[in-house]
């Protein structure tokens, strides 16, 4: 299912929610979820309602992308933007399962094209380029597609003058278009930079888990870092360290906390908070053109 | 001499070796049919070499890549350049060996030169962690481009690390931000950027200093987006898939021109530079040169346009 | 409420204060004598307390600026500006909590706030270092100025340090380079800065964040080169001469007027800010918003060329 | 003696070494010099030939500015500037010892104005902007007239478009002067600025001791920064930060090789090397200005 056929489905039936996304809609509010913070059992439909944290112990469960943007953007207003970009496989990566099947089971589980929607919405009124990727995709991974459609979005708000959000997860960089999303990183710190050049903003929101080629890259270039609660924020994953070090990790290791204790980003904000905080730091980045028009 | 390090792919070659070696030391003059069977291995032998070491697979090249006696980044600078100012410390931190930065001149072109640092023995590799950079590696780096971007000094980067370090302290300090902002700043800056992958070309951490408008690549040296143990660990749960791996991955010098991502090809003696670094370092010589030739005529902000474009074009997807 | 501090120069006052407050307790209604012995320290005290507040010499008015009561950066921040979003860290090494970096709004003006920040308890202080940054702080801080440069911000700062912390880690990071590059940084920022004294302004700890376009001065804020203790151990191998370093080196708000450093003092009620915060709040809201009615209207780079300009014309000499 | 007057007695008689600056010259070549590094005793007259190294033990022994400006510059280079400006008692600073007091033993001692030398010079050929601290005035304290001459001594080297090359020394901002003082710190670093904004170069060679408002200030905002071995560079004295911390301090804490360690300078370059590398340096940092003549 396409984000505009998902969009136009929500408007044709309201009750089904964000969640159904990798659902039939017809038993999504059926769902029963099991908290990765307390083990607890959540019904999904009130779940979602609450943005996915837990009303047991606040923990922050991954959102879909059409979650995310529905929880963001002003009602109505997210136009999806390069929607027609999708994956091809440029190396023929077949070791182990080929790559063509990992996408086609991707695309089944999330109905998603790729790990990224890109698109233009308001916030609170003000008009934005919002990206949002899912987690659910190849563990969101950063390939060509995932690439372009960052680079796109940040050359399109530099053009209309526009503030970027983005809202982070990943495992990295996409193995199995090799060289091709290793390049990605530089192609996409590159985008952000020319954007930040020309004097505009860009705020990124980093969710569980951002690690690797995305982390390395665009999603900590940005003017204000916000980090959700809990998530795991990093370069190598924890497991890659552990085996480094050949120890046991510090207790908190590479959280959102463990990050902002560490001068990595700039706030961590709950997620029921992050909206209206989105709307007030906007606001000073965008004073200047404010005070213009 | 140290004792020859024997890379997995050459091993059947070198027991032959050794026993030809063996058979040559004893006294065969009256015994024609051992005479016979010496010559027949010597023939076997050199058949085999040339089957080892002219089509080697991309697991043999990182092998190849990794030898210890490879000419490491300090061997191509002193090689290359005279005059050479090497600066230390990113102004914050430390000073971190794993990265070398400062100045040099190649004939009479003034240049900043940047590499990954691997050592020569244990005691240098501690030193300079194995090549894996921490972040105030990369934040050094950082100021040599700016030094670059300021005096108008076309950069030299000499690429080679199994990736940037995956430690406590790294991460504490901010590896991925550091590699990120190294990025940014490399696809600005407005004097020509050549990059030689010379050895092991591993993933972010050899990005970081390792774009740029040429991308120049040694015959055996690799450049990939995760390592073929790493990948091999993922898809197999098994880090022994890792030929497989490096096979799918087109990390190698011809394959990476093959698909665009590398522009040139600088070839190396049989069975790698270690052999006969002389002729590398001349035609590496030879490669800056060119190179340098046809970038130092453009404007700076031509450089910067043109390098975002060569990024831009990279990625393969469908519309 | 706590017990009450008790500075060094009030000492006097606050004995006779309490010996009234004792004899007042006292039924004194059969005892005329003892009744105009009482009325008589009333007015004893009045005269004295006129004469302890109203002509404080610098060494009080030091004092007063450390006095544990006196209003801090967060007071200011909490009482005058709305909407306040605090950032964190210098994306590099850590968030230094002696300093106040972030977002805030004063009536319709949107602004970016630092400030040194001490703690209102032990606690708190241990977090906040009592107010004297390490590196990471400046580094944090001039993050904050890149922010306020980029987006057009006013910046407003608040000083309250005894300095820039003297310890080996901050030596190891770059206290020096963080406070010069600090300068460097904020003399060419193309945005208003609006400087408040409104504790203890040391030296280069406070100055790394302590000039601009406007320099206001709380009445009792000092602003010194060097602590009056430090200043009387280099002078006289001994702390104890403070009072006499403190008249010496001018730091008074009024005397920095005097001798052309501020441009203003804001006046403190009787004893000091911490008797009365609200209307010093107040005013300084008040010479806030006139300081920046006066500079809003000019261009970046003319606000540069006038802060370089006020810099240039700072020092005394012959010629 | 004036800068001008010592070249030119230098010039009438070539055995007096730039040593004699602080000594009446006639017995300048007789004085015995007792080493900091080993404690062996020298001749001054030989110890100057040497660079005031020490031949026993390498020790780095302080050079007056005189003599270092002789050890630099191409013979006859040197033309002063700014030597009018002197220091005068803004505060009417009289505690123990009077400023004016303070200043005249200092003028007497050193034979210099103030604690900074200015002027334009060459090195190798190559023209620049020269300032040297000499320790001996009141431990080259950076008061109005220090902070003055290096401002002016950025901006002739601006409107000329030429490298600054400045030694320090300096036990920090000059009490005396109080505020004055202070905002020399920023005066210097924004003159800096707008040199290095200009795109020119800067080098900074940090002699020992460089403290305080002179290590916070200009003496780091070099492209390249170099400290002589051995040197003490830091921000707070290792007095200071002993009494605070309240414990020994680390062996070789706030030496030039520390720093190096530590990230904080560039090279550490011995004296008898540093001219020449000054030059090959310079080669680098005007590359650009060198293709466009
Ligand atoms: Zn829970
Ligand atoms: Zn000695």
């Amino acid at each position: 299912m396409s984000i505009a056929d998902w969009f136009s489905a929500r408007e044709r039936r309201r009750y089904v929610r964000a969640g159904d996304v990798s659902v039939p809609a017809d038993v999504a509010d059926g769902v029963w979820v099991k908290c990765d913070g307390c083990g607890k059992t959540l019904y999904e439909g009130e779940l979602v309602e609450q943005l996915r944290v837990c009303r047991h112990c606040g923990h922050h469960l991954a959102m879909t992308a059409p979650q995310r943007i529905e929880s963001l953007a002003d009602e109505g207003s997210f136009e999806e933007t390069e929607k027609g970009l999708t994956p091809v496989d440029p190396l023929s990566f077949a070791a182990a399962k080929p790559y063509t099947e990992s996408l086609a089971s991707a695309r089944e589980k999330s109905g998603l094209e790729e790990a990224v929607v890109t698109g233009r919405a308001r916030i609170g009124g003000i008009p934005v380029m919002l990206a949002v990727m899912d987690f659910r995709f190849i563990g969101a991974s950063m390939g060509s597609v995932v690439g372009e459609k960052i680079a796109r979005l940040f050359e399109q708000a530099t053009a209309a003058r526009l503030p970027v959000i983005i809202v982070t997860a990943s495992g990295g960089a996409r193995m199995q278009e090799g060289m091709f999303s290793l390049m990605q990183m530089a192609k996409t710190a590159a985008a952000a930079k020319r954007h930040s050049d020309a004097g505009l903003a860009y705020v990124s929101v980093l969710t569980n888990p951002t690690y690797g080629g995305v982390t390395a890259s665009f999603a900590v270039l940005a003017d204000v870092l916000i980090a959700e609660p809990g998530a795991m924020i990093g370069f190598a994953g924890p497991r890659l360290v552990e085996q480094t070090i050949r120890q046991k990790l510090p207790k908190g290791f590479q959280t959102a906390e463990f990050m902002l204790e560490h001068g990595m980003v700039d706030e961590v904000v709950p997620r029921a908070e992050l909206r209206e905080h989105l709307v007030t730091l906007l606001g000073y980045l965008r004073a200047r053109q404010d005070r213009a028009s | 001499m140290a004792r020859r390090h024997i890379m997995e792919f050459e091993r059947p070659l070198v027991e032959l070796e050794s026993k030809l070696a063996e058979l040559r030391r004893l006294d065969l003059t009256g015994d024609p049919q051992l005479l016979l069977e010496v010559s027949a291995l010597a023939e076997e032998i050199e058949r085999l070499r040339r089957e080892t070491y002219e089509h080697l697979d991309p697991w043999a090249r990182v092998q190849i890549s990794r030898h210890p006696e490879r000419p490491k980044t300090d061997d191509y600078v002193t090689a290359l350049f005279t005059d050479v100012i090497e600066i230390h410390g990113d102004r914050a931190y430390g000073d971190d060996e794993a990265i070398f930065a400062g100045f040099g001149t190649y004939g009479t072109r003034k240049l900043v030169i940047l590499g990954h640092r691997k050592g020569t023995d244990t005691k240098s590799n501690v030193r300079r962690n194995f090549g894996s950079p921490h972040p105030e590696g990369y934040r050094k780096a950082m100021r040599a481009m700016r030094l670059a971007d300021k005096f108008g000094l076309p950069i030299v980067t000499f690429l080679d690390t199994a990736g940037a370090y995956p430690g406590i302290e790294a991460e504490e300090r901010g590896q991925a931000l550091a590699i990120a902002e190294s990025l940014a700043l490399l696809s600005g800056v407005r004097v020509p950027v050549v990059v030689f992958g010379i050895g092991e070309g591993g993933s972010g951490g050899a990005l970081a200093i390792g774009f740029g408008d040429r991308l120049i690549m040694l015959e055996n040296a690799y450049y990939s987006v995760i390592s073929p143990e790493m990948c091999s660990n993922i898809l197999y749960k098994d880090p022994g898939q890792a030929k497989t791996a490096a096979e799918c991955l087109k990390m190698t010098a011809d394959e990476l021109v093959a698909i665009g991502i590398a522009d040139e090809v600088v070839r190396e003696p049989l069975g790698g530079a270690h052999r006969d670094p002389a002729p590398v370092f001349e035609a590496v010589g030879a490669a800056l040169a060119r190179a340098l030739d046809e970038l130092v005529s453009q404007e700076g902000h031509e450089l910067v346009e043109r390098r975002y474009a060569r990024l831009r074009e990279i990625g393969e997807y469908g519309s």
